[in-house]
């Protein structure tokens, strides 16, 4: 393995088990910073587990997770958000009583250095502010400034997701199925704001739908019971005998072009 | 009546009302809120002067700041908690033993000891707050609920700290005068306890403004979250804690010096669930709900037990039906009508208004007087059966009373029936309205 | 059959004769309002609103019938127990009036009041109050925390504890004495007040346990009887009250455990119900009174009983109104400052002999009875419609129960 | 051994003892996650309905009519109240059960007096069963064993052989998918509510006996069948079967132990004297402070293991 | 077998279905299509009783407009809501078990028939069903709701966040439960597998019908597609 610290994330001999049975039975995978990652495998493969791992929401069995070089397995999630590593969930999960705003603000107040402190005015935290109402313009949710987010369409709170994973302006960003549950356009109106957000960062997400897959990806990271078979460039995923037989199965090309 | 639940509210305490590019109209109307109640704290003892609507009005002060605090637990941090009265009366105590002290010759001013009751207060929530906010949801009122039984267990088997059964009792009146204020009239401790209740709000309403406070409603509302954003939920609830249990013994301070002693019910388990209790009466949902909650919670434990026996069967009644009926508590329902206000609709519901008191009123009356003949006769037996009520002479065991304040109470209902149906119709008709402007004014935006 | 006051009590002399009416005629016709503040809501309401019954029924008795001539008036207020709503309920009776306020459940809210009429009185003079505490029995609160405005017609732990071992030193069959108590200041007091007597009066006698168990906690107290059962005591002593005394009664059958009880209230209201509940004990109860008595009190409660059915045993209260028509009529005056003058030392006619307020502490000194738990026979009184009722085995001269007093009582001047 | 053996059939039965007086509660709040304060004022309900019925038609009717009695005001409550405020919250389903022990508190001063009420243990259940070291054991702490035990069967089998333990915790999280799936939730949860119901009514009928029958006596139970239900852990029927006999052993046994920190120290060789910071503390012994060890127990618990002795889940 | 009339449904004030018609015969599969926010989901929540809502509903001749949910799930409707509303605390099996309308009922459908179409399921049957994969929760609505064996069933959106694999599996398990009579009224997103297992399809725009035919008419039907359809 070539050296470490100049990828923005790697596992190794990643492993993890609930009770007797084991989930991820040694994944490993390095990303290299800037790229972008789409994270693919049958239901049940371990993708959301893998980022729960990732991101300290479990605790690993053993093996290790490093973020740029340094180890953070076993460590609480925010202090792996703090080391600069953010994700968003498969099932949404902002917070519903705050505005969007409020939302957005809450995402960058600790990478801002604001902490716990209780001897500041919110509204005199000029950056904070600037920071919060720039993301609502990336995620082209101006108009909802004040609403609160359970009172947003489901389309708005996937987006306004994203934005509260951004907003700590982390390096690198995990996104579990940022799209489910939207509609072909919308998808790919997401897709571009995806894209768009994350210049620059380094990138993993979860997705079944091969359009958006093909379409974001640089690289493709294929997993099957709990393990990485393949991690390569869509077109070599594709053409992988495994990874057809495990995952795609024979209308890959139907589900493509055919749910438009 | 159709009060939707809470969340449709307009305004939530956490909305961003002092939010960042805020126009300006809004902050006069902060101003004009604040000065009134500055005004209102200020006048209320002129206005009021009987020594018991002043010892009454104290008291209110006392109850603010502690059912903001508590508030700031429950409505902000969305920790239910079963032992506040722990730092209230932890601050009590400390106070008084320091009031004692000064009595001694210790050099503070009698009107910085509500202070040292704050700095108690704090002490032990960092003490207990460590254990109590490891947890959340259930476990966390679960530990609290098991502090607040072992502190006032405590409370009577250490007398030499507690003073046993009779507490610990003082005399404020002691130490340096300045310019005469011994603050042995109620009317200037009252002044004291304004000063403190003002300024007391108005930091714990900044504090809803700071990054702190607003990852406090971030926790409340998802914990998971918030770890997820760079914060330690743990540690946000402790500070919290820890920052409420200061205000708490603030008031716990101050209760010593209005009350001049201390006992072991400033700790108990029956204190913390009044703070509870009023606290959600009051609104748990806005910032300011607490403070009716408060005034409510003097209201009901000093007049409503002078005026009658069944305060007790009242006061659970009224629960019952504010938490059915108005689940986000009286501040909801004066958030609803101010945003029908603001709308400009609020005019026509004056009518309906009216109705609808006039008629519960009249069910109220009805069914009052039956009540209290029922307590009559229970407790006071060997004063005949007539009594006296509202002016009113009733006889308990006439047929005539029974039979007027049935009729009353029927018609009442009846009455009231109507007018509902009507004001339910026109409440829906100008929600209505205001969901469309909303959405017009949305896409002018 | 006179008193003749302990030394400490020295002052008490002086008002020895003043009970003879003295400008009785002058009041006659004034009517004097108590404000009474103890729980009359909530959980334990029972015995405040016995107690209230019991003032309102002796004012009523009483009225015009005291030297003075003056008519009475009790007034309920809610003070729920609490010290602090105690302080709340004075200020409402303060506004409203009242001079003469009196209460007795509980010595937390009796020291907030004496405290609060204490202060009362020095910020607003000429509106002074007096307080009558009818059953708050902390020693304190006329030693140390003594008050001039403050008057105890109850006799205090420590007094209570003289009677009953005075009593107890004569029964030969006592060797081994458990102790059980509540674990607050009261309970303290019991077990400190009986260890120094037994010292003093049978010093062979073995204190073979010393139980405190928190106030009101104890669900079950099997427990505790094995102990005692196991430490071989042939004697209990307690303080306890309310269920903690019940439970423990009830245990100690249920065990077969059968010693003698001394206690201080096996007569408080809904006590001797849950007694009689749980069988036949031996229990003794020391007080200033009892149910079986004669004359014009056992009237009262005969006739309390049909009007009510309920039992009045709280007879402070008849205390309280001769010793007001007494003061009146000595001091002239209904006005609060003579009357607490007037009362210091003062000396009335009570159901068991005379009584005297004692100067140096406002600590009435009387009679002390022991009375015994037992089955009703016929003619006696039939306590809660139980079938038992208290019969006296003792009745002790109110010297024998006189304790002294550290009190420095400090009098307004003039 | 004498005070061991007889020690530990006291500690036993005082833990059937709570577990009688908190698998109602039990089973409301694992069930339907309410934590309902007005448990206790069921238990005195059923002691009064049961002191009324036993003087009209016998304790042994009683004993069946009181319950189903308590049962219906607690189906009817949670018809009428309870169901509507279902979907605000859990405080607020906290406090209208908070509201509702007020006014039972109220009723019962109303209807039977604010004095105790004399409610007596039947003749046929009076006296000892059994004698153990000239101690006797009474027949109707006997009683009151078999009926906890019998309580806990019927509520296992409750649990085990129908689904409505399933359909209550689905519907507490998706009461509308449930219902498309054919079960009748709201009528449901009003039979677990007024199941909890009868289940605090029995206990009542038979602790009012026991101990007092006085309008205090919901107090006085408050909140340590709470501490039970949370040591046990929530959502386990087990788990508070096991935490009603462990508490009830340990305090028990705690009685017993006369030992102080002071004593510890002292016979270690660090003197603690009146004069030491903290004497009062430090005197202390373990017998005083026997039955508020619960609480101990329970923040302790919830420090250490959260989800309770035999929980699953937290909260 | 279901017709439905004239239907409105309201939530609160606002009104979202503005008088559909359509029908099911016995054995069909109709897949009901439509943009997001169209109204499908809310015609299937109408019929199982679950909104305000006027009009018809005819099952099997009765009117089950006005019942509650559970009576209608009893006439024989069953219903698998979009969201995969699982229960998150229960296990796979209990969650299987709460489908039956009454405990050890006699059904076309046994627990093992359901382990050996996702096998999947059956592996992780011990596992709480909150910690299932997103996918896995699906397959389990799915089975949960055949578990009470219904007449007809509502699938609302049954391939969200499948894998491409299990869409198939998904396909083939509802040309069983054709081929078993049981009809099937098919909310989706993908055109594709809708096209190729239904009978009829019905698409819905602006809380209507405005389509109906089999899905050959509908795939020549440029027009409905893009307007109604595409974006
Ligand atoms: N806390 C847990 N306890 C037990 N099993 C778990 C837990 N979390 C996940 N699993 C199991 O691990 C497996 C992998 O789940 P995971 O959510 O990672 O799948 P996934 O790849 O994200 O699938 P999908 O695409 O369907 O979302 C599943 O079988 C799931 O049941
Ligand atoms: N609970 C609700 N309250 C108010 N309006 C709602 C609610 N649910 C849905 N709506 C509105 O009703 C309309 C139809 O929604 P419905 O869920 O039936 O659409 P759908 O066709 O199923 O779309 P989707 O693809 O999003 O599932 C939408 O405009 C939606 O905003
Ligand atoms: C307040 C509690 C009853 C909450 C409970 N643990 C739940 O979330 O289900
Ligand atoms: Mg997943
Ligand atoms: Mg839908």
């Amino acid at each position: 393995m070539s050296d470490s610290s100049s990828f923005a994330l790697e596992l190794r001999d990643l492993r993890k088990s609930f009770g007797k049975t084991e989930i991820i039975r040694g994944a490993n995978l390095a990303v290299r910073p800037g790229e972008r990652v789409a994270v693919i495998g049958p239901n049940g493969a371990g993708k959301s587990t893998l980022f729960n791992l990732i991101s300290g929401r479990f605790e690993p069995t053993s093996g290790e997770v490093l973020l740029n070089g340094k180890r953070i397995d076993g460590k609480k999630p925010f202090e792996i958000n703090r080391l600069g590593l953010s994700r968003s969930f498969q099932i949404t999960n902002i917070f519903p009583k705050l505005s969007v705003f409020e939302n957005l603000r809450c995402g960058v107040l600790w990478s801002l250095g604001y902490r716990y402190t209780f001897l500041k005015f919110l509204a005199d935290l000029d950056d904070a502010n600037d920071r919060a109402e720039e993301l609502m313009k990336m995620i082209r949710l101006e108009r909802k400034r004040d609403v609160l987010a359970v009172n947003l369409t489901y389309a708005e709170q996937r987006a306004l997701e994203i934005g509260v994973t951004i907003g700590g302006g982390a390096g690198v960003i995990l996104l579990d199925e940022p799209t489910a549950g939207m509609s072909k356009s919308e998808t790919r109106r997401f897709i571009e704001l995806i894209k768009e957000v994350t210049v620059g960062k380094t990138l993993l997400t979860v997705e079944h739908d091969m359009g958006v897959v093909f379409g974001l990806a640089d690289k493709i990271a294929v997993v099957v019971y709990g393990e990485v078979i393949a991690f390569d460039s869509p077109e070599k995923v594709r053409a992988n005998q495994r990874v057809q037989e495990a995952y795609l199965g024979s209308h890959v090309a139907d589900a493509q072009v055919g749910a438009h | 009546m159709p009060v939707p639940g809470a969340t449709s509210a307009p305004i939530p305490a956490s909305a961003p009302a002092a939010g960042y590019y805020e126009f300006k109209p809004f902050n006069i109307g902060r101003w004009i809120v604040w000065s009134l109640f500055a005004v209102v704290l200020f006048v209320a003892p002129l206005l009021f002067t009987s020594s018991l609507s002043q010892t009454m009005l104290s008291q209110m002060g006392i109850a603010i700041i502690v059912c903001l605090s508590y508030n700031m637990l429950l409505g902000q941090g969305g920790m239910l908690s079963f032992g506040h009265a722990v730092y209230s009366g932890m601050g009590s105590f400390l106070a008084i033993h320091t009031l004692n002290m000064v009595g001694k010759g210790l050099p503070i001013p009698v009107s910085l000891i509500p202070i040292v009751g704050g700095l108690a207060g704090m002490l032990f929530a960092v003490l207990f707050g460590w254990v109590t906010t490891k947890k959340a949801a259930t476990p966390f009122a679960m530990i609290t609920l098991g502090v607040g039984e072992l502190v006032w267990a405590s409370s009577l088997m250490f007398p030499e700290f507690f003073g046993g059964e009779g507490g610990i009792s003082s005399n404020r009146v002691t130490g340096p005068k300045p310019l005469g204020i011994t603050f042995g009239p109620q009317i200037q401790l009252y002044y004291l306890i304004a000063v403190y209740t003002f300024v007391c709000t108005a930091l714990m309403f900044a504090f809803t403004r700071t990054p702190l406070g607003r990852m406090l409603n971030a926790v409340r509302d998802n914990p998971e979250r918030v770890e997820f954003v760079g914060y330690d939920t743990r540690k946000v609830r402790y500070i919290a804690f820890i920052i409420a249990a200061f205000f708490a013994g603030i008031s716990g301070g101050l209760a010593a010096l209005n009350f001049e002693i201390v006992t072991s019910e400033v700790v108990s388990g029956p204190r913390s669930g009044a703070y509870l209790l009023f606290t959600f009466l009051g609104g748990a949902t806005f910032f300011f709900g607490p403070i009716i909650g408060a005034v409510l919670m003097v209201l009901a434990f000093v007049l409503l037990s002078e005026l009658t026996k069944a305060w007790l069967l009242y006061l659970g009644l009224v629960f019952l039906f504010m938490v059915m009926y108005a689940p986000g508590g009286i501040a909801s329902l004066v958030m609803m009508n101010l945003r029908v206000a603001a709308f400009g609709r609020l005019r026509e519901l004056w009518v309906s208004y009216l109705a609808l008191g006039a008629t519960a009123l009249i069910v109220l009356l009805g069914a009052a007087g039956m009540i209290e003949m029922v307590y009559h006769l229970k407790l006071n037996p060997a004063l005949g059966p007539e009594l006296k009520f509202l002016g009113a002479p009733l006889n308990a065991h006439g047929v005539n009373s029974w039979f007027g304040c049935a009729f009353v109470m029927l018609t009442g209902i009846g009455l009231f029936e109507l007018t509902r149906r009507h004001f339910v119709h026109q409440w829906g008709e100008i929600q209505e309205y205001i969901e469309k402007e909303v959405k017009r004014r949305e896409a002018l935006a | 059959q006179q008193a003749p006051a302990r030394p400490a009590a020295a002052p008490a002399a002086q008002g020895n004769q003043a009970a003879a009416p003295s400008g009785g005629g002058a009041l006659k016709g004034q009517t004097v309002r108590i404000a009474f503040m103890d729980p009359l809501s909530g959980a334990f309401a029972n015995v405040g609103q016995n107690q209230l019954k019991s003032w309102q029924f002796a004012a009523e008795q009483l009225s015009g019938k005291t030297p003075s001539g003056v008519k009475f008036e009790v007034v309920g207020f809610d003070n729920k127990g609490s010290p602090q709503e105690s302080l709340n309920t004075l200020k409402a009776a303060i506004d409203q009036g009242f001079r003469y306020v009196t209460q007795g459940n509980g010595s937390g809210a009796a020291a907030a009041i004496l405290d609060a009429v204490s202060k009362h009185n020095e910020r607003n003079p000429g509106k002074e109050i007096v307080y009558l505490n009818y059953a708050a029995v902390d020693p304190a609160l006329t030693n140390e925390k003594c008050d001039y405005w403050h008057f105890r017609l109850d006799a205090d732990t420590s007094m209570k504890m003289e009677a009953l071992t005075t009593f107890m030193k004569d029964q030969q069959n006592i060797k081994k004495v458990y102790l059980i108590n509540q674990n607050y200041a009261h309970g303290h007091q019991v077990n400190k007040y009986f260890k120094d007597a037994m010292k003093r009066k049978r010093p062979d006698v073995q204190i073979v346990g010393e139980e405190l168990h928190p106030l009101g906690q104890v669900k079950d107290f099997a427990p505790y009887v094995a102990k005692i059962k196991q430490a071989g005591a042939d004697t209990v002593v307690t303080g306890n009250w309310g269920q903690d005394l019940t439970l423990l009664v009830k245990a100690m059958n249920d065990a077969g455990l059968k010693v003698p009880m001394y206690t201080y209230y096996a007569g408080v209201t809904g006590t001797p119900t849950a007694l009689a509940a749980g069988g036949d004990s031996e229990v003794y109860v020391v007080a200033y009174g009892h149910s079986n008595q004669k004359g014009d009190i056992g009237q009262m409660a005969a006739e309390f009983k049909k009007k009510f059915n309920d039992d009045y045993y709280t007879f402070a209260t008849y205390n309280g109104i001769q010793l007001l028509g007494a003061a009146f009529a000595k001091a002239g005056s209904t006005d609060p400052i003579r009357v607490a003058k007037a009362l210091e030392g003062l000396t009335v006619k009570s159901f068991a002999g005379d009584v005297q307020m004692r100067a140096a502490d406002h600590q009435l000194q009387q009679s002390m009875f022991i009375t015994k738990w037992q089955k009703a026979k016929q003619g006696e009184y039939n306590v809660e419609n139980t079938g038992y009722t208290f019969v006296p085995i003792k009745q002790m001269d109110p010297y024998v129960s006189s304790t002294p007093t550290s009190c420095q009582m400090k009098r307004p001047a003039g | 051994m004498e005070f061991f053996t007889i020690s530990l059939l006291n500690g036993i039965s005082y833990g059937l003892l709570l577990f009688m007086l908190s698998s109602g509660l039990t089973l409301i709040f694992s069930m339907m996650g309410v934590l309902n304060f007005a448990h206790a004022s069921f238990y005195m309900l059923g002691a009064y309905f049961a002191f009324t019925t036993s003087q009209l038609v016998g304790y042994w009717p009683a004993l069946v009519v009181a319950p189903l009695l308590v049962a219906l005001i607690g189906a009817l409550f949670e018809k009428y109240c309870l169901r509507r405020v279902h979907k605000f919250g859990h405080v607020p389903e906290l406090l209208i059960t908070f509201g509702l022990s007020f006014i039972i508190l109220e009723m019962v001063q109303l209807v039977w007096g604010t004095s105790s009420a004399d409610y007596r243990v039947p003749q046929a259940l009076g006296g000892p069963l059994f004698t153990l070291y000239g101690t006797q054991f009474p027949m109707y702490r006997g009683f009151m064993m078999l009926v906890a035990v019998l309580m806990l069967i019927a509520i296992w089998l409750l649990l085990t052989r129908t689904r409505i333990g399933l359909v209550i915790q689905a519907a507490l999280t998706h009461p509308e998918t449930v219902e498309a799936l054919g079960h009748n939730v709201p009528r449901v949860f009003m039979l677990v509510f007024g199941g909890g119901a009868a289940l605090a009514g029995l206990a009542g009928v038979i602790g009012g006996n026991a101990f007092v029958t006085e309008p205090g006596m919901a107090a006085t139970v408050g909140s340590v069948i709470f501490v039970v239900v949370v040591v046990g852990g929530m959502g386990s029927l087990t788990g508070a079967f096991v935490a009603s006999l462990l508490i009830g052993v340990i305090q028990t046994f705690a009685v017993g132990v006369d030992a102080s920190i002071m004593g510890a120290l002292n016979a270690v060789g660090a003197p603690i004297t009146s004069d030491t910071f903290g004497y009062p503390l430090w005197r202390l012994k373990i017998s005083q402070i026997a039955p508020i060890l619960p609480y101990l127990f329970l923040v302790l618990m919830l420090i250490f293991r959260p989800k309770g002795l035999l929980g699953t889940r937290e909260g | 077998m279901l017709k439905v009339e004239n239907l409105h449904a309201f939530y609160g004030k606002s009104h979202v279905l503005h008088g559909v018609h359509f029908d099911v015969q016995p054995g069909e599969i109709v897949a009901l299509l439509g943009r997001n926010g169209s109204g499908r989901s809310t015609t299937a929540k109408a019929i199982m009783g679950m909104v305000d809502c006027t009009g018809t509903v005819d099952w099997k001749g009765q009117q089950a407009l006005g019942r509650k949910p559970y009576e209608i799930a009893h006439l024989g409707i069953g219903y698998v809501p979009e969201n995969r509303d699982i229960f998150p605390k229960l296990t796979v099996h209990q969650n299987l078990m709460l489908g039956q309308k009454r405990a050890n009922q006699k059904a076309r459908w046994s627990f093992d028939d359901m382990y050996e179409m996702f096998p999947r399921l059956k592996e992780r049957q011990h596992t709480e069903a909150g910690v299932l994969s997103g996918g896995e929760q699906q397959m389990l609505t799915l089975c949960r709701t055949l578990m009470g064996d219904p007449d007809l069933i509502i699938i609302d959106e049954p391939t969200e966040g499948l894998a491409p694999k299990i869409v198939e599996l998904v396909a083939e398990y509802l040309k069983k439960l054709k081929d078993r009579g049981v009809s099937v009224l098919l909310i989706e997103q993908k055109l594709t597998i809708a096209m190729a297992i239904s009978d009829r399809a019905l698409v819905m725009g602006h809380g209507s019908i405005v389509f109906q035919g089999t899905p050959e008419s509908l795939r020549a039907d440029a027009y409905t597609r893009k307007e109604w359809l595409e974006v």
